[in-house]
């Protein structure tokens, strides 16, 4: 049985191996197959480990035999269940979608399987330097797949990527050094037992552990260090961003979270309840204004990613449970949502919303799974996405300056949707003789891509019709216990709440489209911070942290 | 502590021409000075044990703690092959716009949209 | 204007680093150094213990090295090949 | 540009010789300073030096660059094999399960030593492969 644990790193790596070597030796052109039955074997693999997970067991794997503190070790508990799960999930549906595309050689799928490989190694891995090691193999497939075009822009977004989290695992080799020098070893369990011998010191071992956090917090871009992301994921090709935004920067945040909630360093985690809504609110502001169909999309990765970070700040079971149950529907439904839109550029070649407006009629199949997946974000019952909001604004009921801000970006997330739609409503502009010259798009859609956005619109409809049974599963994997929920999921009083952010959401649509409002809209898009600018964010971000902590941290 | 003080200074300013200097190159060199100034540090930290190198031949006493001698080989490998990647995306854009300054790279990507 | 928020911001870090002056005070605790000097010969039977580190009891790590090479080197190789 | 005559001499004369060191460190990697990466980096160097003096072309000839990219992928495939077996021989992955002996005085390891070798060709391969690359922009 344990040993099935490290397999589950290994196996992507030996059939990224594969995919160059059959190529190479042998000429055989099959490196999607390949890859799929890889992540296939992976995904049984890990069906196979839920039963003791499920029982609160927690797995541990000693590389090479050498217990704790000596080597390295490896976890399966809950958390990284739920983590690999759903990369794993994601990651099959990415590589259909890929396959069905047929734009991509065998080197595509070699560095997928890597990233696949990495990211499950960076959530299981229980010693901080191992998870260094990780995320820079993670980053650097990312970098490579984000460029995978060559194109100028996407070239220039795997830059930028690059410097912005290369000094930000700067910072991460600071906060081990650290932690080293206080106390002598690099496994996570290890520094939380040797803990309460350093009381006198523990204005040091927390900066250590913002500067962990801020390392790995550009890459799951909470505010002052996200201004990466929305050139990275829309620049990317659709499997990647499907997979960069379902999984990649949720991986972060978890381990971000495993990082904290072991070393448990509560005034810390306090912080990120402001962090988080401030989070949401910028990114849905910045999504409205945006007018590239994959570039709203991505801000909206930032503005979701707030809605997690804010529940995850609050810190009773309750809103853990939210958080994660937040984290589960978002990558499912943003794949959803970036697989659907990649339909529509494969099939067009734009994508611009302009340029876009009423195409999707011509596909029905895509216009529902699309509408599956807007309804999910928007929080519209009964997709998933509303009963997690639900959960976390309830979460955050004690803090009414957070809810409030949430509560706008969920308005925000409204209005950006109902833009966005215009893809799928609404007459084809007739001036537009692209749409003239070809017809038959519906036949042009190969099976294969149209399968991943069928399993992930019936996940998002079951995990929102069931929400009971999957937060229960949810709290039996991380807490070990069923938490109570006395909350109605479908009632009339969470139901308005939801109305609430339609109309206003509505409303503010028809603001924006007045000619004052496409104004102050132009303006915020073209307000974006240059490099420059974001790399002095992230230095700036860490001292904010800091400082914030050192304000705050005195008074809990 | 002088050695503490001059590695925070390589560190200061690694960060320092990572964020203001307007060339690509200018900016990977001072990525790898600046992670070199981590490797130093990991170094220092270890040294600071012992005196002798870890090799453990016969009358060999007060040697330096091994392990992030060990680690940093990790590191330095893999900052080797950022910037390998780093330099070949560089020569990458600048083949497409005949310059290596990143303002005028945005300029033209923003005049673009 | 913007020059002076970089040094500002550099500086203040800077500042802070050196201001927690016991970052680096105490020397970090010897037992995991002390496991490896008196078992590590023995355990892996090399004498150069960072190369037992490396690759004995944190193989694991190296595993990881390997992999970012080979991914580096991929990937030079994807962007810099003509495309078909 | 033509080829100095001085610069073509030293560096054909010297290039062995780096590689002969080369091999030193990796193969007394467990004994003394050195080791895979480093060696695998000095392998790679003496390469270059010929590259840079000579042009690549006459390299290319005797390290076709799809030969290296083959020793650079199975030398990976062979480090995980290496895991595999210390999981298939003594049950946890990347186990050491050769048994530390002695040979005269020297001690030897097997497992290091294979390791330091299987990571010393390499990073050689990989580090001229990306030399190779980037050189080759370079003339175009």
């Amino acid at each position: 049985m344990n040993n099935l644990v490290i397999l589950l790193v290994i196996i992507p790596f030996l059939a990224s191996f594969l995919t160059l070597f059959e190529k190479y030796a042998f000429g055989i052109e099959k490196a999607p197959q390949t890859a799929i039955v890889a992540t296939s074997c992976c995904l049984v693999l890990l069906l196979f480990l839920f039963p003791p997970v499920f029982k609160g067991k927690t797995i541990e794997y000693f590389l090479g035999g050498w217990k704790e503190p000596v080597g390295i070790t490896i976890y399966m508990d809950g958390l990284s269940w739920i983590a690999s799960f759903i990369g794993i999930v994601i990651g099959l549906v990415s590589l259909f979608f890929s396959w069905g595309e047929k734009k991509y050689e065998h080197k595509f799928y070699f560095f997928f399987l890597i990233l696949l490989g990495g990211m499950e190694g960076a959530i299981m891995t229980g010693d901080i330097f191992n998870m260094f090691v990780f995320f820079e193999i993670v980053s650097i497939a990312s970098y490579i797949l984000i460029a995978y075009s060559k194109k100028t822009k996407s070239l220039m977004a795997s830059f930028n990527y690059l410097l912005i989290s290369s000094l930000g695992m700067g910072f991460f080799l600071l906060g081990i050094a650290l932690l080293y020098q206080q106390t002598g070893i690099f496994s996570l369990r290890g520094i939380a037992g040797l803990k309460n011998q350093l009381i006198p010191n523990t204005r040091i071992l927390n900066i250590a552990i913002i500067s962990l956090v801020v390392g790995i917090g550009v890459k799951a871009a909470f505010f002052p260090l996200h201004t990466w992301l929305p050139d990275a994921h829309a620049f990317a090709p659709h499997p990647v961003s499907s997979i960069l935004s379902g999984v990649m920067i949720k991986i972060s945040f978890l381990a971000i979270w495993r990082i904290i909630r072991i070393l448990d360093t509560p005034s810390l985690q306090h912080i990120f309840i402001w962090i988080g809504a401030f989070t949401a609110l910028l990114g849905a502001i910045f999504a409205i204004a945006q007018s590239d169909c994959k570039k709203i999309l991505a801000y909206h990765s930032i503005s979701q990613m707030g809605f997690i970070i804010a529940g995850f700040g609050v810190a009773t079971s309750f809103s853990l449970v939210a958080s994660l149950y937040h984290i589960l529907n978002h990558s499912l439904f943003k794949s959803l949502l970036f697989l659907s839109v990649g339909v529509v550029i494969y099939l067009t070649g734009k994508r611009k919303i302009d340029e876009l407006a009423g195409f999707g009629n011509k596909i029905p199949f895509v216009k529902v799974t699309f509408l599956v997946g807007a309804l999910s974000i928007c929080g519209v019952p009964p997709f998933n996405g509303y009963a997690s909001k639900t959960l976390i604004s309830t979460s955050l009921k004690d803090y009414p300056l957070a809810y409030f801000l949430i509560f706008i970006a969920s308005v925000g997330t409204f209005t950006s949707f109902i833009k966005l739609s215009r893809i799928f409503r609404g007459k084809i502009n007739q001036e537009n003789t692209f749409y003239k010259e070809q017809k038959n798009f519906k036949e042009k859609i190969p099976k294969k891509m149209i399968f991943p956005l069928f399993t992930l619109s019936a996940l998002c409809i079951i995990t929102g019709l069931y929400p009971e049974t999957t937060t229960g599963l949810i709290s039996r994997l991380i807490l070990n216990e069923k938490i109570k929920t006395d909350l109605h999921f479908y009632s009339l009083s969470n139901f308005t709440g939801s109305l609430f952010s339609l109309i206003f959401g509505l409303s503010f649509y028809l603001l924006i489209i007045t000619q004052k409002g496409s104004k102050v809209m132009n303006f915020l898009r073209k307000t974006r911070p240059t490099l420059n600018s974001s790399l002095l964010l992230v230095v700036a971000g860490f001292l904010l942290i800091v400082v914030f902590y050192l304000l705050t941290g005195k008074a809990t | 502590m002088m050695a503490f003080y001059l590695i925070i200074s390589l560190f200061l300013l690694g960060i320092w021409g990572i964020v203001s200097k307007d060339n690509l190159i200018k900016k990977i060199i001072s990525l790898n000075i600046f992670n070199s100034s981590l490797v130093v540090l990991f170094i220092y930290i270890g040294s600071r044990t012992g005196s002798t190198a870890p090799i453990m031949e016969k009358n060999i006493k007060n040697v330096v703690d091994p392990l992030p001698q060990a680690l940093m080989l990790t590191s330095i490998v893999i900052s080797i092959c950022i910037m390998a990647l780093a330099l070949s995306l560089a020569m990458k854009v600048y083949k497409k716009h005949g310059t290596l300054s990143i303002s005028r790279i945005e300029n033209k990507l923003n005049k673009d949209e | 204007m913007r020059k002076i928020a970089e040094i500002l911001i550099i500086l203040l870090l800077g500042f802070f680093l050196i201001a927690e002056g016991d970052l680096l005070k105490p020397l970090p605790p010897a037992e995991l150094k002390n496991y490896f000097v008196e078992k590590g010969v023995k355990q892996t039977g090399a004498i150069n213990l960072v190369s037992s580190i490396y690759l004995t009891y944190r193989a694991f790590d190296t595993l990881g090295e390997t992999i970012v090479l080979l991914l580096a080197v991929s990937g030079v190789i994807m962007l810099f090949e003509a495309r078909k | 540009m033509r080829e100095s005559e001085i610069v073509d001499m030293i560096s054909r004369k010297l290039s062995p010789y780096i590689l002969l060191f080369a091999l030193y460190l990796i193969s007394y990697g467990h004994l003394s300073p050195g080791g895979g990466f480093q060696g695998g980096v000095v392998l790679a160097s003496g390469v270059i030096l010929l590259c840079l003096a000579r042009g690549e072309g006459f390299v290319k000839r005797k390290l076709p660059p799809k030969a290296l990219s083959l020793v650079e992928t199975g030398m990976f495939f062979i480090f995980i094999l290496m895991g595999l077996a210390g999981l298939l021989i003594g049950g946890y992955f990347l186990e050491n399960f050769f048994l530390p002996g002695k040979i005269e005085k020297v001690p030897t390891e097997s497992f290091i030593f294979f390791l330091n070798l299987v990571i010393g060709l390499k990073v050689g391969a990989g580090i001229t492969l990306i030399c190779f690359y980037i050189l080759k922009q370079e003339e175009t």
